[in-house]
Formats: C-alpha cells, structure tokens, sequence
C-alpha cells in the first residue's frame, strides 16, 4: 500500500506521485458545496468551525474595542465624564475579560489556526472532527454564561479575579467564573486535537523538519493549553467554591491565604500569555517567507524557540507579584526566569529581520503588519525586560506602564499577527481578494493610532500613574486626552478594516490558487479549497520555505488518489524519493 | 537625554530608595532604544534594498548561521544579566530598611488610609514624616488587597489582610509627595488617595506633639492596658520571669528556636499569628495551652499590643 | 488523508487512511486528556501540600475524622473495577463479546459500590457538623483552620466521586454499544478509551487514599 | 501514521489478575504500615508515598499498556507529572519562605 509506504517516519521510498495543478475558480468548493445555516452549525469541517470561530471572535472583538473606546472616552476629563466609577470599572473588566478569554486565547489557535492547520499537513481534517464542533459550542455555551453576568450585576473585579475582593464583590463572579471555566474546555479540547492531528496526520513526506512553523508554534501553543488551562479551570472551581461555601482556602480569616490564590491564578494566566503570542509568531514566520520569497533564516532556532517559551514560560509567573508580599526568594527565582524567556524572543526577531537580508521583498498588506508586527513588538518585549527587572518593576507594577507593556505584546504582537495572517489567507479563505490600496491605509491607520494610544501610557505609567483608575489627578490629563484620540483612530483603521473586508466578500476580484507565489502546501489547494481540501493526498518532497525551487515540484500528489470531486489537471508522472 | 528622563520620570525625592532605580531605568531604556533603533533601520533598509524588483527574483539559499545565532543569543544573555543583578541590588535596598528608621503603622482599608505615631496620634490620609530620617511603614489591610505606592519614592508595596507589609524611605527636603492605592479595590479605588507631607526634624516633632493622642493614650499604653484586660500576664510574664507561656520582655525582635527545630525572630507577623493561631509555632520547651484570641481583639487590638510587647526591652 | 484504502471498513472515519492509524490517534488524544485531568487534580493537590505544611497538625488530627476501613475497602473496590475494565478491553481485543459485556457491568457494579461507600461516608460527616467551609459546625475537632482541611477533603474526594459518576455513564453507553455488537478485535477503540479514563480515576484515588486517610 | 504497532498488545488474564493482585497487597500492606507500624514522620510521608507510587506504576504501566505502548505516551504522563512538581515546588518558593530573609549581594 502506497499509504502505508508513505509513513514520515519510515525510510526513504519510493513513491509514484503525479503533478496537480490547482484548479483556479472551482465551482464545487468547501462554500458551495453544502448550504445553509444549519449546514453550517452542523459541520465538522475544520474551514467551517475556523470561519465560525473567526465570526465570534470578531464579534467579541468588537464588542471589548467599544468598550474600550468608552473607556477613553470616560478618561477624557479626571473625574466623571459621562459613566459612574461602578460602570467604569465593570466596563474595564469586562474589556479585559473579553479580550483575553473569548477574544485573544481562541483567535489564532481557533479561528486561524482549525482553518490552516490542516491543511498545511495536507490532511482533510483536524483528527478529531466531531470534538472540533464540539469545543466551538462549548466556547459558545461559555460565552453565554457570561452574557448572563452582563445581564445581571456584571462583572467588577478586573479580569484577574483577584482574592479577597472577588470572594466580597457583590456582582456576578460566579456566572462568570463558570462562563470561563466552560471556556477553558474549548481551548483544552483544541490544543489536544492539534496535538493529536499534528503527530498522526502528516501527509506522506512531512518530517518534522518539513513541518511548517506556523505548526511548529500551534503545536507549542497547544502544549501550554493542555498543561495550564486545567489549572485555570480549578481554580476558577476553587474561586467559585469559595463563594458558595465559604471554603476558606484564599479566606485569611479562616487560615487560608489570598496570595494562594494569584499563585493559581498566574500559573495559567502567565502561560496563557504564550497561548495568545506564540501562534501570532508562526504567522510572522510564514507571511515573512513568503514575501521575501527566501527560505526562512534559522528554522530550528524558530521551530526551538517557541518549545523554549513554552516552557520557560510555565516559570515565570512570579513575576506578576513582586510587590504582592511573596517571599524574596520566589521574587528573585521568578526575577531571574523571566529574563531568560527573552532570550528566545529575541532569537526569533533577529531570524526574522535576517530572512529579510538578500530577499525578493513585496511589500503587500500581510508584509506591512508583519513589519508593524516587528516594530511594535519588540517594544513591547524591551517594556518587559524593564519590568522583569525587580527595582524598575515595584516602581512600574500596577501603573499605565504595564497597560502600555501588555498592549504592545498582546495588540501590537497578536493583533497584528492575527491581521497579518487574515489578509495573508484572506484570497483561500474567502476566494476573493480585498482592496489593497484600501488595506495598506487601514494599516497605517492602525499603526499611527496604536502608536497614539499606547505611548503616552508608557510616559504616565512611568510618571506613576495607576491602572484601573476611574479619577487621576490633573498632572495626567494631557497624556490620557492624546491616548484617547489615538484610539479613535484605531477604531477608525479597525471600521475601515471591516468595510474593506466586506466589500471583498460581497464583490471582491476572484482570488487564484496562489495569489503571493507561496511554497507552502495550504497554498496548492484551490480558493477556495474543496470540502475535503485537496482533491488528492498532497506528497511533499521539500520544505514549506524552499523558494529556490521551482513551484512544480510543490504540486505532487500520490497516484491513483483521486476522491471521486476532484478535478486536476494530470501532468505527468514521476518517480520520486521521499523520505 | 537627561531631560528626557526628567519628562519619562517624576523628581526624586527619595535617593535612598529610588537612586538605582532611576539609573536602571535609563540604562535599559538607552540600550532598548539602540538595539530597536538598529532592528528598525535593518528592517527598513533591507525592504528598500531588496525589493522585488520582477516576479521571477531569484533569491540566494541562506538557511541558516550557527555563529550569528549564537552572538545574538549571548549578548542579549549577558545584557538581561546585568540588568537582572542591577535590578536585585536595587530590590534588596528596598527591602532592607535602615535600623534608625522612624516606625509608623499604616491601615488600608476601602477606601482610604490611616496613619497611627507612636505616641497615638492618628492621621487620615495624609502621612507626616521628619526630613533625613529613613522612615518604615508597617502596613495591614482591613478588608481587601490594597498597595501603598509613591511614586516620587519608586517604592510600593502590597498591604495584605492576613500579615504586615513593610516599606521605607527617605525623604530629604520638606515637601509633599503623592500616594496612590495600586490594587484596584472596587469603587473608589481611584480616589484612595493620600499625600506624604515631609517636615523638616523640628517642625515634625512640633507637629506630632500639637496631635492630640488618640484615645487611652498611646498604642503601647493602650496595649499594657489589654494585656491586662484580656489575661494575657497570667501566662506571660513582662518582666522576664518564667511562666506558662514565654515571657513578652525582650520579645520582639528575639530569635525563637521552635519546637520543630526552626528559628523565628518575633517580628510582627509572628506575635500577630501567636495570637490568632497560637498552635501554628510553638517556641521550644513550652506546650501549646493557649486559645485562639481571634474575634476577641480586633485588628487594631493586635497591633497596640505589639506596640507594647516592643517598649518592653530586657 | 490518502483518499483510498483498501482496508476501509465502516468504523473509519473518512479522514483517516485506517483503522490503525485512528487507533493510535484516538490513543494519543486520549492521553493528551488526560495529562489536563492530572493537572486539573494537581491544583487541588497544591492547596492540599501547601496546607499541610502550614499545618501540619491540623492535618494529623483531622485525618483520624476520617474512616480508614471504609477509604481502604474502596480502593479495594475501584482496583478491582479496574481489572474488570482491563479484563473487559481483553475480552473486546479477543472478540469475546460476552465476556466484555460481564466484565462492564461489575465494573459499573463496583464503581456504584464505590459510590454508596462514599455516599455513606458523607452522611456520616454531615451528620456529625462535618461540612465544608464556613458551614463547619464539628464540635469534636476545634482546630481553627480545621474547615480548611475539611474543604479540600470535599473538594477532592467530592471531584474524584463526579469523575466515577461520568465514568458510569461512559461504561453504561460503552455497554449499550457492546449488546449492539459494535465492538471487537478490529474495532473497539471507546472501549479503550473508556478504560483508560477509568484507570486514571483510579491512579487518582490510589494517592488520595493514603494522603487523606493514612496520613496522622 | 501508523505502522509501528499494527500488533495491539493483549495482556493475558494471569498477567491482569496478578497486577490485581499485587494492588490488592500492596493497599493492604499501606494501612498495615500507617496503622499498625509506628513509623516516625516524615517516614510516614515517605513509606505512604512509595507505596503509592508503585501501585500507580503497576496501574499506570500494565492496565494502562503504557510498558507496551509507544513511549510517547509514557511521555506524556510523565510530563504531566513533572509539570505538576514544578507548580508546587516554585509555589511553596513562596509558601514556605515568607519570612524575608535577606541575603547580601
């Protein structure tokens, strides 16, 4: 058997492949073929549930983006502007909340990542199908409990959930303590199938080494999901517990201790960090290649690095409670971790700027964000080299310098990544291409906006003005005044992005298979790609970034393996060695 | 440069305890400022430089150098080195507070501060402290977490509802300088407020003779008081001798060998938990006879009490 | 991933070359599960070291709360239980469908045993004042963090009782499906599944039993 | 994918009974050293554990075929495990040593 022949594992074969050319424009495509809204909530096909996720996590998006533009507008003026302190600080616990759990921990992993990894391993699904639908829904049922906590009292405790305050808050904690432990399951049940798609269900020729690194960053992400989320899920039981029955375990009337607590707490929320950046970094890796049209520089120091953050990154969580009271030997254990999980971080930019050096660069949209993405991203990793430093840090803690610090990693890192790789895979997705004239002002909108917004953050942060704060004293309004108009701008560039993005899909210019020129094997399905992705199984000779091979060789797939709606062009046929 | 800081930093007022700080802080902006200044230049000159210039660009096969990984490794390596020993010296300052320091006691609560001196003048948020003296606070929670920071200090410290917190500083000019609470704490979080208001020497010790002490009279005398009231002599003694339970004289600040063989010196947190959870260390060659005084003194009870237990020098 | 197979029979599902190949994957997910559900318990096993060496004498003397006889013979119960489902998995491999659906219903048996042991060690507890938290009400144990011990006892032991119940109700289905005759030496992957739940539920108990009973 | 294990291992019942069996003896063997054996702490401790350990290797190794599995399973448990020490030892980091003790640099 041919398959069986086919394993990566085994040693070198030989293959009978034939050369498949996409067919540009299919008629028949994963859209086309089954219709309707229930075809849709029904389908255990991975583009499908990845487009649905993208749907929600855009509409949560969009849902914490307003809020934090109420935000702004409420800091205009010190004092009240136009919300009471109650709603203020609902309405940043819940922009945090929103942001991170339904928003950052599924948006590439989920959406982005159920879409393409499958199709990078040339495989016709994630391994698990039925769960996959299954993580969406639990995802949704969890959005729903805290829907219900809007509805009732909401949410006033930051998105921390910090004891004792959690444990007295009068708003609904529970609701979304349980809404969030629900959530957990989705991303858990997520990074297992990816983990198990990704070890069983490499087409033939896939070695490790060939293994793209967008896989390589959605195979550590998902390392982290499995390993901490469960330790999110108890504790928010524990949190939840401790509400109803008065546990004690974080109560330090009854013994117990609430600095316990943030140690649960930050032993996922600090890896979680990883969950939401390291994918971003897997797009970088895969939109830098392909516009350099160069082989990506450092592939195992990339492909390492990111298991490195993973692991270091499970270390380091101390480091959000050096002002907490912890002992001094945590703190400076914590201390000293920390800085070594920069080090990979690093390594990753400098291979990145080095794939840069000698290629063909093209600088459409996705290659714009990748460099917005490298600019504003290495910002945020030299803020957090000065926060992990302990005496700059009991300075910083709990001040706009960290609001500034987390936004540059999480919104100029992952955001940004996350529209790198949505313009990036936008013509295979859809099938259609957006404006690019129209996308590259959206990007720059983004980019002035962000900027706007988020540095004089850093200048009043450091000027020793706290986070959470409804009121500030005068000193600060000219700094709050500017951040606030830098975001209307960023809401302005995001309201672009939408309209543009739209339009496309209404009555966008019909995309080609491969509209960038990409080696990468997503790229030799159709766009859209058929219901089963490929219309043969794809064999892969060379690896993902070989741009110094010609595009046939990256168009072979086994013989005879044909599944009935496909509809290639045969070429001719070859003999090749796989290994 | 040097005004740049002035406009990233507030005055310092506080050299003791926010003079590393300062200085950490421009170095690792200065080198981060470099080393982003050089990627974006890279990054910029090499899309100029290297633009495609026709779709069938042939771009040369560079996979991979050992050597250049491992120079960008080492040296980013031994920066965050430095900066992590910089930053430890800085933090180890922070934590140890100068023997001559004038002690005030702090409570947190929802949402404001209070500030108790030593002959029982009580201050709402507003901390009056002597010029050129270190000074330490040792803090409590009433209710939630909260955070003492100053920024003009660069000092800030969580306050706690289970233990005491501490930080100290040194103010060396008459003047007024900020605090803020950095622990969101709920509706006024933003508005626990309070300002430290340095006195030269002679006008503080004017000052904390014009506060009328509080009621019963200072801390320690209130203390001696409910050592009385709650029986607490009937099993430790004042003057050192022998009773069911150690004697309070020379107790604070003692090193205690326990019965499991630990050493603790009496420190506030110790005597604070010997009275809420008296089984928790028992000093060695006594048994754990006591009860449990929690609910029976307030919080405010435990650390008049302390005040007293530390009058009582051998 | 290959569209055609020679081997394809009705199990397989269509993104998979083989059976195999679904096997070992069904395998490999299954025990990325279960890593998260040692972590999951790993959190409660930190309150309860963290706890016990803050006190640990409140650790000793609420252990002897605790019924050592009872605790023991359900870990007698849940090892057996999971013989029967190694025996049962056996039987599946060797197309023994009658031995299978034996073995399935003693491991439900015992796992219902196991439930009622419990049952009876709560009410027991309850009665006594014996709740969890602020409800703590035991006039005989008057040590001031003993609710603490007693929230992490439910806690975990309560955790570990919602894990058999689901484990019951996977056996019930995985017994269901077996009278339909789906399972047998090519295809009886839930059944393996289901067992390896199962044995975690056990490997957990096997570290609770001693950590809260014998402990003093 | 697949390949390396087309042979799924079937344990006999002997093999299955006799891991039982060790189980059944070794709990028996943990309440008769806890209850009935004065050991001193933390020998306690230590002995409880062991005895724990070993069941759950017996468990984990033979009801679970991992001894017959692909390692990476084994893998995987076992990093489950160690991910599980690192949390409690950094966290009693903390717990343990909150008096400040403060080293000179």
């Amino acid at each position: 058997m041919a398959t069986a022949e086919a394993s990566p594992s085994g040693n070198m074969k030989t293959l009978q492949v034939k050369r498949y050319k996409p067919s540009e424009n299919p008629k028949k495509t994963y859209l086309t073929e089954e219709k309707g809204l229930w075809s849709w909530l029904t389908t255990v096909d991975h583009k499908k549930i990845g487009l649905m996720y993208l749907g929600s996590v855009t509409f949560f998006f969009l849902l914490g983006g307003a809020l934090a533009l109420l935000l702004r507008t409420e800091l205009l003026t010190p004092a009240k502007t136009f919300i009471e302190a109650d709603t203020y600080n609902q309405f940043f616990t819940l922009h945090g909340a929103i942001m991170v759990f339904f928003v950052l921990v599924p948006s590439i992993p989920a959406a982005l990542g159920n879409f393409i990894l499958p199709m990078q391993l040339g495989a016709k699904d994630v391994a698990f199908p039925k769960l996959n639908l299954t993580s969406f829904y639990i995802y949704v049922i969890g959005a729903v409990f805290t829907f219900i906590a809007l509805a009732n009292n909401g949410l006033d405790t930051g998105w921390t959930f910090y004891t004792p305050y959690s444990t007295d808050s009068t708003s609904s904690v529970i609701w979304v303590t349980l809404g969030v432990f629900i959530l957990g399951f989705s991303s858990i049940l997520t990074g297992t199938n990816f983990i198990a798609t990704i070890h069983k269900m490499r087409a033939p020729g896939i070695t490790w080494g060939k293994l793209p690194l967008n896989l390589w960053a959605l195979y550590a992400t998902s390392i982290i999901q499995i390993l901490a989320t469960p330790v999110l899920a108890i504790t928010l039981l524990l949190l939840t517990m401790e509400r109803v029955l008065g546990m004690g375990i974080f109560d330090a009337s009854m013994g117990g201790d609430p600095i316990l607590f943030q140690h649960f707490f930050w032993f996922y929320s600090h890896p979680a960090v990883y969950i939401m950046i390291v994918p971003g970094f897997g797009i970088i890796s895969e939109v830098i290649t392909t516009f350099s049209k160069k082989h990506i520089f450092g592939y195992w120091a990339i492909a390492l690095s990111s298991l490195a953050i993973a692991f270091i990154g499970f270390l380091v969580w101390g480091h959000h409670m050096f002002t907490s009271g912890q002992s001094g030997v945590a703190t400076t254990i914590f201390s000293f971790l920390t800085f070594l999980v920069g080090i990979p971080t690093g390594i990753k930019i400098l291979n990145w700027v080095a794939t840069l050096y000698k290629g063909s660069i093209e600088m459409k949209t996705p290659m714009i964000y990748v460099f917005i993405f490298l600019f504003l991203f290495s910002i945020g990793g030299f803020t957090g080299i000065m926060l992990g430093s302990l005496a700059a840090d009991i300075h910083l803690h709990d001040t706009y310098y960290v609001v500034a610090h987390f936004h540059y990693v999480m919104m100029g890192g992952t955001l940004i990544a996350l529209l790198a790789g949505i313009h990036y895979w936008w013509p295979k997705m859809t099938g259609k291409m957006y404006n690019e004239f129209q996308a590259k002002i959206g990007a720059a909108l983004i980019f002035i906006g962000f900027n706007m917004t988020f540095l004089p953050q850093f200048i009043m942060g450091s000027q020793g003005m706290p986070r959470r704060y409804y009121n500030y004293i005068d000193q600060f309004t000219i700094f709050h005044q500017t951040s606030t108009l830098g975001s209307y701008i960023l809401g302005v560039g995001f309201l672009l992005i939408a309209w543009y993005l739209f339009r496309s899909l209404m009555s966008g210019e019909k995309a080609p298979s491969n509209p960038w020129g990409s080696r990468g094997l997503e790229w030799q399905a159709t766009s859209p790609p058929d219901l089963h992705n490929f219309d043969h199984t794809p064999v892969v000779i060379h690896g993902p970034y070989d741009y110094h091979k010609p595009m046939e060789e990256f168009q072979l797939g086994l013989a005879n393996s044909h599944n009935g709606h496909g509809h290639a062009e045969d070429i001719d046929v070859e003999k090749v060695s796989a290994h | 440069m040097g005004s740049l800081f002035d406009f990233m930093l507030p005055e310092l007022k506080s050299p003791m305890t926010g003079a590393t700080t300062d200085a950490l802080m421009g170095f690792i902006h200065i080198v981060s400022f470099i080393i982003l200044a050089g990627v974006t230049v890279a990054m910029i000159y090499f899309a100029i430089k290297y633009r495609r210039r026709s779709d069938d660009d042939k771009t040369p096969l560079i996979t991979h150098n050992n050597k250049l990984e491992i120079t960008w490794s080492v040296i980013p390596l031994l920066l965050v080195f430095i900066v992590f020993g910089w930053g430890y010296k800085g933090w180890l300052n922070l934590k140890s507070v100068p023997d001559n320091a004038y002690e005030i006691q702090v409570s947190a609560y929802k949402w404001g501060w209070t500030f108790s001196y030593e002959n029982g003048a009580q201050v709402g948020n507003e901390v009056h402290v002597p010029a050129g003296q270190p000074v330490k606070l040792v803090m409590r929670s009433e209710d939630v977490i909260h955070s003492f920071f100053v920024p003009d200090y660069r000092i800030k410290q969580d306050v706690l509802p289970n233990r005491y917190t501490y930080v100290w500083f040194q103010a060396e000019e008459a003047g007024e300088s900020q605090v803020f609470c950095t622990e969101y704490c709920g509706t006024s979080h933003s508005d626990m407020l309070a300002k430290v208001i340095v006195h030269t020497p002679e006008d503080f010790e004017n000052w904390l003779s014009e506060q009328s002490s509080g009621g019963g009279g200072t801390p320690a005398e209130r203390g001696e008081n409910l050592i009385t009231l709650q029986g607490c002599v009937t099993c430790h003694s004042v003057d050192g001798s022998q009773k069911i339970g150690p004697s309070f004289q020379g107790l604070y600040g003692r090193e205690e060998t326990m019965s499991d063989g630990s050493t603790i010196t009496a420190d506030e947190n110790y005597i604070r938990e010997s009275i809420l959870d008296p089984g928790a260390k028992i000093v060695e060659g006594y048994q754990n006879q006591m009860v449990s005084y929690e609910g029976r003194l307030s919080d405010d009870d435990i650390s008049d009490i302390i005040e007293y237990i530390k009058t009582l020098e051998e | 991933m290959a569209n055609h197979s020679t081997t394809q029979t009705a199990h397989v599902q269509h993104h998979f070359v083989d059976g195999d190949q679904q096997f070992d994957t069904a395998k490999l997910g299954m025990w990325v599960f279960l890593v998260n559900e040692i972590l999951f318990f790993g959190g409660l096993f930190m309150a309860y070291i963290v706890y016990r060496a803050w006190y640990p004498e409140l650790f000793t003397e609420a252990a002897l709360e605790l019924n050592t006889f009872w605790g023991a013979v359900n870990t007698i119960v849940l090892i057996g239980s999971s013989l029967t489902v190694a025996m049962a998995i056996r039987s599946a491999q060797k197309n023994q469908t009658k031995g299978l659906k034996i073995n399935l219903l003693i491991t439900i048996g015992l796992a219902i045993v196991f439930m009622v042991i419990k049952g009876f060690e709560y009410s027991h507890k309850f009665h006594l004042g014996i709740f969890p938290g602020q409800f703590y009400s035991y006039e005989g144990l008057q040590h001031a963090q003993a609710p603490i011990f007693f929230s992490i006892y439910y806690m975990m032991t309560g955790i570990h009782a919602l894990h058999v119940i689901i484990g019951i109700g996977l056996m019930m289905w995985i017994y269901v499906r077996a009278r339909r005759g789906e399972f047998g030496s090519d295809y009886y992957t839930p059944v393996e599944m289901t067992g390896l739940y199962w044995h975690l539920v056990d490997l957990i108990w096997i570290f609770l039993f001693p950590l809260l009973y014998l402990i003093e | 994918m697949s390949g390396q294990n087309h042979e799924h291992h079937v344990s006999s019942a002997g093999q299955l009974w006799a891991v039982a069996a060790g189980l059944f003896i070794l709990t028996i063997l943990t309440v008769v050293m806890a209850k009935f054996v004065a050991i001193p702490p933390p020998f306690d401790v230590i002995v409880a554990l062991s005895i724990a350990l070993v069941k759950a290797f017996l468990v984990a190794a033979f009801f679970m075929n991992l001894y017959w599995d692909t390692k990476f399973n084994a893998m995987l448990l076992l990093m489950a495990v160690a991910f599980f020490i690192l949390m409690v030892s950094i966290t009693l980091l903390d717990m343990l040593y909150r008096v400040d003790v403060v080293p000179s640099f």
